[in-house]
């Protein structure tokens, strides 16, 4: 029985070209930048200075403010400097970097692989613990995980919701995590459940991912109140509003949170993360990247340290194809463009995609014929037409009563439209003015 | 190794569809249409529908390249589709300085005007086609009859149409089944077998074309089987209330523009509302006012005259109906 | 104020709290050489917490809704009663001078009601200000 | 201030009262002379004053329509009958329609129409023996052997080209001249 | 059904502005916004036909029994001025919050071609006082629903690239033109 | 501002039709051909050379107050003598521009000018600024009408030089509003230049 | 005399008197609040409603101006001294005296001189790249080069020059309305005084990096090494951020700095060419 999300929604190519690539662990590269910023929210602060000799998994930078996260030593080493960086986002930041020097990990971390499948914490313990380990939200926001298992007085949460989507084309992290990790993502979806006090979880996973699946229903027969949901395949399922929608019926409100409905939506990766937090006292210090292109000679899924610079990935996948013309952060629809590759891995980092210059340059823009498609292809009920020339025109009072700050970024409008007009470009350029007008018309 | 990489927001990714696969998309649905015509008209089809092509594409680019100064985008296949459903929507016997008359208001006038593609509240080949009948009675009203594959251009035959027939002879008194006797039957106005602009006759063809649009998603069923049920309806009722003074419904879907109308004409994007909701309310009232045109108004034929009536108001149905905002009606579970 | 669509007029404080505001013909092309329409400006009074000074330039918001209504109260719901007693005078068989003469009534009756309820009336709208 | 006013709407009014009376004399002839032309223009050269001397003949389809005789000394040499259709393309259609007194079609003047220009204008002018307009065709026919019915209904008329409803329409406005003429006995 | 051609004929074939020509200032000025419009015709509405009564008995039972009709003109045009004046101060003494919200919604009523132009026209076609109201009401719909229709269209115009040379009255007419074409489809209906 | 600036502002830069887009109903109604719009111009004109020549010299009379109502008088004077005379002298003329000539009255350009100039003005620069204004009306009727004229039935000022029937849309309602879209863009261009 | 005309002017006189009645009251009712001065004022100003003047347009601005008690801050930059000068003519006050402005571009980032190191494929539009990455040069500070300032600017006083790839601003027609500044994201553009055959020396550039990182994306970037600081005998230049600022009304356009530059960030327009030795900095030019 699969589901999916009513109305909108499109079918781009999938070139999942790695899905039956097994995670390979990287070895820890002489050098690592460590952005203090890899999170929504205020930069941490860094804790450590210049000479300062490091061991992996110690914190160097500590959370600043409500939402915000630590940020720990992925290697062992000595803090080289601490200066501006550009990351992946395109502008710069401070960053902490370090030279490796062997690989010698804070004692309190356990390295094993061996399943601890009871959880043995409280619910303040759990919290707390994804709160020291740095913990965010590994599906593409990076919002602080602490704060998401913190439910406000009087919101109710009876719903747990671990993200499996992985909508993206190209993307196959968390469809490997699945499989291989499988039980570690489940223990974490029932600490997750235990954390928020809730007696069911739900794992959405595409019909393109049978074997994941398979896999997960199978162990989640070891495990009390998961079930999991399959669902067509249709991009954006990944949004948490539509993967909420597909798998339960509740639509969250304009502007509302996934609480308001009484759910939270976690990643798979963010549940495996809290499963090593809370079981394995690991804090966030790696991840697994797919490293992925038409012409990548050997494209694969990579667990590589946090501040690893995306050029080594890059080397690990057989180089860099001459023609490269684009190379993208994360996945083709929602991923960021990198104007240069000596750039590091971040929390934030699901994917380096590598396009062949024939595909990395939009077509050529041409005048709106509205055909509607840009409407029917959003899954939010926008009008992307309208709310692009508007705020093309700076008429953001406009764009704002067509409720211009519900687009979600899937740019499922942009990516269908036949006159190739950059719709999301322009609504996000509005999108952000809209909330900045509003904030300025509530602190006045 | 530095490439110079390219850098765009998100997303990456764009569909193969373009503008121009759209319009040529729409080009081929008229293929059996045109191929009708010329079976039917002859060599006045293939001169008119050359001509409208030729002076609607040579229009725009003038325009653009000479008084807007613009670069030229006759390539996006805009103009082409707008010339053929001009040529489509007049007799196959028209002269050419007329035609390109047509050409000059349709690009000129309804589109460039606007600001070109894209900017034009009403349908192009409509406006040509109506202003051209209202400005020429005599010329746009006189229909070759249908003789098979001649060689005759302006002197052809002409006769009256089918709807003409009607509506005179009704107006006259006359009653329909008497009046039906002077008409082709059911099955000859499927296949064409009327007088009638160049492209409007085969109902066959036009449905082919209709169904490879629909099948390529190029348009969606709201708008013609909107329009069509909501004429079958009307005129049904009306038929059933006095079966001497109003014709079948089956006689109103097949003659005339409906079906020329409901498939390409009504299903402009450009000038038709942009929600299905909006595209069944717009179709309803073209259909409702193309009957009320042919039963009561002057002219026999309708279907211009509505399609670009409700070209007017579809701002209005696009700025009323919205599409259902997500998270609008809050559920809570 | 963010729900549903508004109306906004430009104007200038004239002195606190009132407000100086060219009426809507201000949008009007021909308002430069259209006398009876010209010089009239109208004096808003605006409650707002904002602090405004003479002189300010402000856009003054009113819901659509209300404009709609007072556009009932003030045009629509008269002309009805108009019809209304027209219609039923005739029908009476009132020939058509005192037919008209008792509609012409019945709107005065109309306005004197509104009259009476002016303080509920007047406090259905309610303008904004955005500076 | 109110006085000023007073005194402008005075001012105002001896000069229109002043206009008024000198114009009033020229409006009602040119409004006499226009009928007069119509009638002089449809029925052979006369002497009287017809205006002076029209009549009201019922038509029998409840209402009447104007009919002006034409005299040379005392001699009857045709009348003028004021007619009209509500079939035009355009709705009302108003004639004077001339018969010789043998019942013969003199001449017809439209004196009034809202149709088409370029299309059913074409029945208002006056052709010339080479170059014959739509109206020319009535002239001299009597309708009592030239039906008047367009060819398409199986008539005599020849229609104005892509005007068939407003030549039908013009053939009814004369046919009600014509049956009233019969009827009121003046044949 | 004689009300009811008189209605079609009115609103649709005969309409005020795009066949008849009267009130074309207001439709080109007030048509910028479809809120503006609608308002704006609904306010038209009654004040035509409170003009429309109020000229016709002024007419017949003053101006014809004193026999001077030709003085239409400027009775008419005081008359008319005097009474939109006369209920826009109604309303101001009424309600000031009421009378506000319609100033800064709606432009002044002045008299225009459309309200003299049908005062004129109604006793020009002869018609009764009913009538006459019918006639009114309707014309003014159909000056609304043009209105309207036109300003639906300028808003979407607004997000459009429309060459500088046509902004603004050019291109309100040459819509208002293809929009008299399409309304003449109309033509006959009645 | 000199006299003939005065004067001929009315023609090109303040056109009343084609710039300030006033008393578009007359003329789109009477444009039809070219000699009809001629005769509503020089009828309006009149109005207006009566009106400005008037009120601008009972300017210190009037008092401020009910100058509107006093000019509305005034200029509804002069309509209905036009109106008189035309119905007298041009019937033919006063029946093709029909319900228009009383519309005079209600014509924005009269009582603005009335109100913005004559009323301020001099008699005689008043006078100059109404035969301005009055002949820049008329000029542009004209040029309105004759184009209609060609472009409708091939022919200027009744002079038939295209032989068969013309673009008929030009004669009616549609082909006024377009031909006047057009020539409003056109001037705003030569005004622009 | 006929009754008629007696009818007529009874008839008329009743009508006057009604209509003068209710008029007059309305007259009473809609006092004119409006002072007839703003319609002069209004008349007066240039009528481009551009907003230089920070308010909605000219009429806006000329009701302002009329309420205003003095002209302080109130200008309109496209009407210039002329027009403020008529204005006060009119309210019967004293101009203040505002010295002519230009913008002034302040980037040099040409293909030739600041390596392009990523190629923007987007939306054109300053604002949508400004709000994706740094920009098509190691340079984050530089001109994006889509041309917002330009479409901005409604007195056709800039055009993208293909070849820079820069914006150009024509001094003849720039009025210094601001719609430019205020449409650049990078805030690059500047409002300077204007001197005397537009000559102007002004550090074209706004890299706040320190002098490598500057210096490697862009070799004419202002480096702040100071040098100019020193140099200026005016105390024109400040030094912030590692970057230098000429204030344009305290430069004397005595063009040392420019000599001084090692990186020939600052730029001298409008001058004679120099004269062979630098040893003398050509005086003559001064003013
Ligand atoms: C300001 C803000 C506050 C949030 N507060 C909460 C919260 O209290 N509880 C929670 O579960 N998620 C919270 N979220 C997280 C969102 O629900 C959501 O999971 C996050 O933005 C990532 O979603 P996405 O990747 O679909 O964009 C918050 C997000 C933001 C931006
Ligand atoms: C258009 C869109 C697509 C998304 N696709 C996915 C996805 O495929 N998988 C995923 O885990 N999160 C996806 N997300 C992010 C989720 O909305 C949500 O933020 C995430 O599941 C919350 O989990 P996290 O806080 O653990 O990251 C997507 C978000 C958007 C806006
Ligand atoms: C704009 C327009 C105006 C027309 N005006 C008239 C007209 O005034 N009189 C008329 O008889 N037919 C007029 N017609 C034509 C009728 O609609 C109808 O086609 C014609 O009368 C049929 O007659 P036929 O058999 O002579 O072609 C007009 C057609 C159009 C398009
Ligand atoms: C499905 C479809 C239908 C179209 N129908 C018309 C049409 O009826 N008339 C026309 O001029 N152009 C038509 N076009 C072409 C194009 O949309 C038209 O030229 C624009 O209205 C010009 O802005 C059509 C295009 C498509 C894709
Ligand atoms: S990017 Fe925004 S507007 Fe576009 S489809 Fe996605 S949610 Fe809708
Ligand atoms: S998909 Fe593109 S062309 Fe179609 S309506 Fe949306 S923006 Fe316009
Ligand atoms: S260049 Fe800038 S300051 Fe100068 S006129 Fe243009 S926008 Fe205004
Ligand atoms: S100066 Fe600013 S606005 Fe102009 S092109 Fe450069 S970045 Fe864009
Ligand atoms: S002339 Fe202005 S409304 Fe008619």
């Amino acid at each position: 029985m699969f589901k999916t999300f009513p109305k909108g929604g499109i079918h781009p190519p999938e070139n999942k070209l790695t899905a039956d690539k097994p995670i390979v662990v990287l070895p820890v590269p002489p050098q690592v930048t460590v952005p203090v910023s890899q999170h929504i929210g205020a930069p941490a602060v860094p804790v450590v200075e210049k000479g300062t000799e490091v061991k992996a998994g110690q914190i160097i930078a500590e959370a600043k403010g409500f939402v915000s996260a630590n940020i720990h030593s992925p290697v062992s080493g000595k803090v080289n400097k601490i200066d501006t960086f550009v990351d992946t986002t395109g502008y710069k930041q401070t960053a902490v970097l370090i030279d490796v020097q062997g690989d010698e990990w804070v004692e309190t971390v356990d390295r094993s692989t061996t399943l601890v499948k009871e959880i043995t914490m409280t619910r303040e313990q759990i919290i707390e613990r994804c709160k020291e380990c740095g913990l965010v939200g590994l599906g593409g926001a990076t919002f602080p995980t602490h704060i998401k298992m913190t439910v406000p007085s009087g919101k109710k949460c009876d719903l747990v919701i671990i993200n499996g989507v992985e909508c993206e084309p190209y993307l196959t992290s968390d469809h490997r995590l699945m499989l291989e990790r499988g039980a570690e993502v489940l223990t974490g979806a029932a600490i997750i459940m235990k954390a928020l006090g809730v007696e069911r979880v739900i794992v959405g996973i595409e019909a393109n991912k049978p074997d994941a699946i398979k896999h997960l229903t199978d162990l989640a027969a070891g495990f009390q109140g998961i079930t999991i949901q399959p669902l067509k395949v249709k991009y954006p399922q990944g949004g948490e509003k539509q993967l909420i929608k597909a798998c339960t019926g509740r639509e969250v409100p304009s502007g509302g949170l996934p609480l308001d409905v009484g759910v939270v939506v976690q990643n798979v990766g963010t549940a495996y993360a809290v499963y090593e937090a809370v079981q394995k006292n690991k804090p966030l210090v790696e991840r697994v990247v797919t490293v992925t292109g038409k012409k990548v000679k050997e494209p694969g899924n990579f667990q590589v340290r946090i501040g690893t610079p995306v050029t080594s990935l890059i080397e690990a996948a057989g180089g860099m194809p001459d023609d490269t013309g684009k190379v993208v952060n994360g996945g083709p629809m929602m991923g960021k463009a990198l104007a240069m590759t000596d750039v590091p891995v971040t929390k934030g980092t699901s994917g380096i995609i590598l396009f062949p210059s024939e595909e990395s340059r939009r077509a050529v823009v041409q005048p709106c014929i509205r055909c509607g498609k840009c409407s029917s292809a959003c899954a939010m009920g926008l009008e992307p037409w309208l709310i692009s020339v508007l705020s093309e025109k700076a008429m953001f009072e406009k764009a704002e009563e067509e409720k211009i700050t519900d687009c979600m970024e899937c740019g499922a409008c942009a990516y269908t439209c036949p006159a190739k007009r950059p719709l999301l470009d322009y609504i996000r350029l509005g999108k952000s003015t809209v909330i900045r007008m509003a904030r300025e018309r509530i602190t006045k | 190794m530095n490439n110079i990489l390219n850098v765009s927001p998100s997303p990456h990714q764009q569909s193969i569809e373009t503008t121009r696969r759209l319009m040529f998309g729409v080009v081929i649905a008229l293929a059996p249409a045109l191929a009708a015509s010329v079976y039917f008209f002859g060599l006045g089809a293939i001169i008119v529908t050359l001509t409208s092509v030729l002076s609607c594409v040579a229009v725009e680019y003038l325009i653009q390249k000479f008084i807007l100064k613009k670069e030229p985008s006759i390539s996006d296949g805009s103009a082409v589709v707008t010339g053929l459903l001009l040529a489509f929507n007049v007799p196959s016997n028209l002269p050419v300085y007329i035609i390109v008359i047509g050409a000059v208001i349709s690009i000129g006038v309804a589109k460039m005007t606007f600001g070109g593609l894209g900017s034009n509240p009403f349908n192009p080949a409509l406006v040509g086609r109506v202003f051209l009948l209202v400005s020429f009675p005599v010329k746009m009203t006189s229909w070759p009859v249908p003789t098979g594959f001649k060689t005759g251009y302006l002197d052809a035959v002409t006769g009256a149409t089918p709807l003409g027939i009607m509506s005179e002879g009704i107006k006259n008194g006359e009653t329909v089944s008497a009046l039906m006797e002077k008409i082709p039957s059911h099955m000859q106005l499927f296949y064409g077998y009327m007088g009638g602009s160049m492209g409007e006759i085969a109902a066959a063809a036009l449905i082919i074309g209709g169904i490879y649009l629909i099948w390529k998603k190029i348009i969606t069923w709201h708008i013609p089987v909107s329009i069509l049920v909501t004429v079958a309806l009307f005129t049904g009722i009306l038929w059933l209330a006095d079966p001497t003074k109003f014709a079948d419904p089956l006689f109103h879907l097949l003659t005339g523009g409906i079906m020329l109308g409901a498939i390409f004409m009504a299903t402009d994007y450009v000038t038709s509302p942009m929600t299905h909701k909006g595209m069944i309310i717009y179709g309803v009232g073209i259909g409702v006012i193309t009957v009320l045109i042919r039963t009561w108004g002057a002219y026999p034929e309708g279907v211009s005259f509505a399609i670009l009536i409700m070209n007017a108001f579809v701002p209005l149905l696009n700025m009323y109906i919205k599409p259902k905002r997500f998270g609008k009606e809050v559920k809570h579970g | 104020m963010q729900q549903g669509e508004t109306i906004t007029h430009e104007g200038m404080v004239l002195k606190a709290p009132g407000i100086f505001v060219a009426e809507a013909c201000a949008g009007c092309h021909a308002k430069s050489v259209c006398a009876p329409g010209k010089s009239e400006t109208r004096i808003i009074t605006v409650k707002s917490d904002a602090t405004l000074h003479p002189g300010d330039h402000v856009t003054l918001v009113l819901m659509k809704s209300q404009g709609f209504r007072a556009l009932a109260i003030g045009y629509v719901i008269p002309f009805i009663v108009l019809i209304a007693a027209f219609v039923v005078t005739s029908v009476a068989g009132a020939g058509e001078l005192v037919s008209a003469l008792l509609s012409f009534a019945s709107i005065g009756i109309y306005y004197f009601v509104i009259w009476l309820l002016r303080e509920k009336i007047g406090e259905k709208f309610e303008f904004k200000i955005k500076a | 201030m109110i006085l000023s006013l007073t005194l402008i709407s005075l001012g105002a009014s001896a000069a229109l009262g002043f206009v008024y009376e000198m114009t009033k004399g020229p409006i009602e002839t040119s409004a006499m002379n226009k009928k007069l032309d119509a009638i002089k223009q449809v029925v052979p050269a006369f002497t009287n004053d017809p205006n002076q001397e029209m009549f009201l003949l019922p038509t029998g389809e409840g209402d009447s329509l104007e009919v002006y005789p034409a005299k040379n000394g005392e001699e009857i040499v045709g009348y003028a009958v004021k007619s009209y259709t509500n079939n035009g393309f355009s709705g009302y259609i108003g004639f004077m329609v001339g018969f010789t007194p043998t019942g013969v079609i003199y001449n017809i003047s439209v004196l009034e129409q809202k149709e088409t220009p370029g299309l059913g204008t074409k029945m208002v002018p006056e052709g010339t023996p080479d170059k014959p307009e739509f109206k020319d065709q009535f002239k001299g026919k009597d309708p009592a052997d030239f039906v008047l019915k367009v060819k398409k209904d199986g008539g005599p008329v020849d229609a104005i080209t892509a005007a068939t409803i407003s030549s039908r329409a013009f053939c009814d406005g004369i046919q009600r001249a014509y049956n009233t003429f019969v009827k009121g006995g003046l044949k | 059904m004689e009300y009811i051609i008189l209605i079609i004929s009115a609103i649709f074939v005969n309409n005020i502005v795009l066949a008849q020509y009267l009130g074309v200032c207001p439709f080109l000025g007030v048509s910028n916004k479809v809120s503006t419009s609608i308002g704006m015709s609904g306010a038209v509405t009654f004040v035509m036909v409170l003009a429309t009564m109020v000229t016709y008995l002024i007419y017949t039972y003053v101006l014809v029994p004193l026999g001077l009709g030709f003085m239409q003109t400027i009775a008419y045009i005081l008359v008319i001025a005097a009474l939109v004046q006369m209920v826009e101060i109604i309303l101001k003494k009424i309600s000031q919050p009421l009378y506000q919200a319609l100033g800064i919604f709606l432009p002044l009523i002045t008299t225009n071609c459309a309200v003299l132009g049908v005062a004129i026209l109604v006793i020009k076609k002869d018609y009764n006082l009913a009538e006459g109201i019918v006639y009114g009401a309707a014309t003014a719909v159909g000056f609304g629903l043009a209105m309207v229709v036109l300003a639906g269209i300028r808003e979407q115009l607004e997000l459009a690239d429309v060459p500088s040379g046509m902004k603004g009255a050019p291109i309100a007419l040459v819509t208002a033109g293809i929009l008299a074409l399409a309304f003449m489809g109309f033509t006959g209906l009645v | 501002m000199n006299q003939l600036q005065n004067f001929t502002k009315g023609f090109l830069k303040e056109n009343p039709i084609l710039v300030m887009i006033l008393g578009t109903c007359p003329t789109l109604a009477t444009t039809s051909s070219m000699i009809n719009g001629l005769g509503m111009g020089i009828a309006t004109t009149f109005v207006l050379l009566g009106s400005n020549t008037v009120i601008s010299m009972m300017k210190n009379v009037i008092p401020d107050k009910v100058r509107i109502p006093a000019f509305i008088i005034v200029i509804a004077t002069f309509v209905t003598i036009v109106d008189l005379v035309m119905q007298a002298y041009v019937p033919s003329l006063y029946e093709t521009l029909g319900i228009f000539i009383p519309l005079i009255v209600v014509n924005c350009i009269v009582l603005g000018r009335a109100e913005a100039f004559a009323s301020k003005n001099t008699v005689w620069s008043s006078v100059v600024d109404g035969a301005g204004m009055g002949l820049g009306f008329t000029a542009a009727l004209g040029v309105l009408g004759a184009v209609r004229e060609i472009l409708g039935s091939g022919a200027i000022a009744g002079f038939k030089f295209i032989p068969g029937d013309g673009i008929l849309v030009f004669i009616l309602a549609p082909g006024a509003f377009i031909a006047l879209g057009y020539l409003i863009a056109v001037v705003n261009k030569i005004n622009k230049a | 005399m006929s009754s008629t005309v007696l009818f007529t002017i009874a008839m008329l006189g009743i009508l006057g008197f009604l209509a003068a009645v209710i008029l007059y009251f309305v007259a009473q009712k809609f006092r004119v609040v409006e002072d007839p001065r703003i319609d002069l004022v209004n008349e007066a100003l240039p009528g481009a409603n551009c907003g230089g003047c920070g308010y909605t347009g000219c009429r806006a601005f000329a009701e302002t101006l009329v309420k205003s008690t003095s002209f302080d801050g109130l200008n309109c930059p496209v009407g210039g001294a002329d027009t403020m000068g008529k204005v006060a003519l009119i309210l019967d006050r004293q101009p203040v005296a505002v010295e002519p402005r230009v913008a002034v571009l302040r980037c040099n980032g040409t293909p030739a001189n600041a390596a392009r190191t990523s190629y923007y494929d987007g939306a054109v539009s300053c604002r949508v790249a400004h709000s994706l990455y740094g920009g098509t040069t190691g340079c984050h500070y530089g001109c994006l080069g889509c041309g917002d300032c330009v479409d901005a600017c409604k007195f056709d006083a800039m055009y993208m020059d293909p070849v820079t790839e820069l914006p150009v601003i024509i001094d003849d027609k720039c009025v210094a309305c601001g719609a430019c500044v205020k449409a650049c994201p990078r805030n690059i553009i500047e409002l300077r005084k204007r001197n005397k055959k537009d000559r102007k020396i002004y550090v074209s550039c706004v890299n706040k990096d320190k002098g490598g990182p500057a210096r490697k994306a862009c070799k004419v970037a202002c480096i702040g090494c100071g040098k100019c600081v020193k140099v200026c005998p005016y105390e024109a230049i400040t030094m912030e951020n590692n970057l230098a600022f000429i204030d344009s009304y305290k430069c004397k356009l005595c063009r040392k700095c420019v000599a001084e530059c090692p990186t020939g960030a600052i730029l001298e327009i409008g001058f004679p060419v120099r004269e062979e030795r630098p040893a003398q900095p050509a005086e003559a030019a001064t003013n």
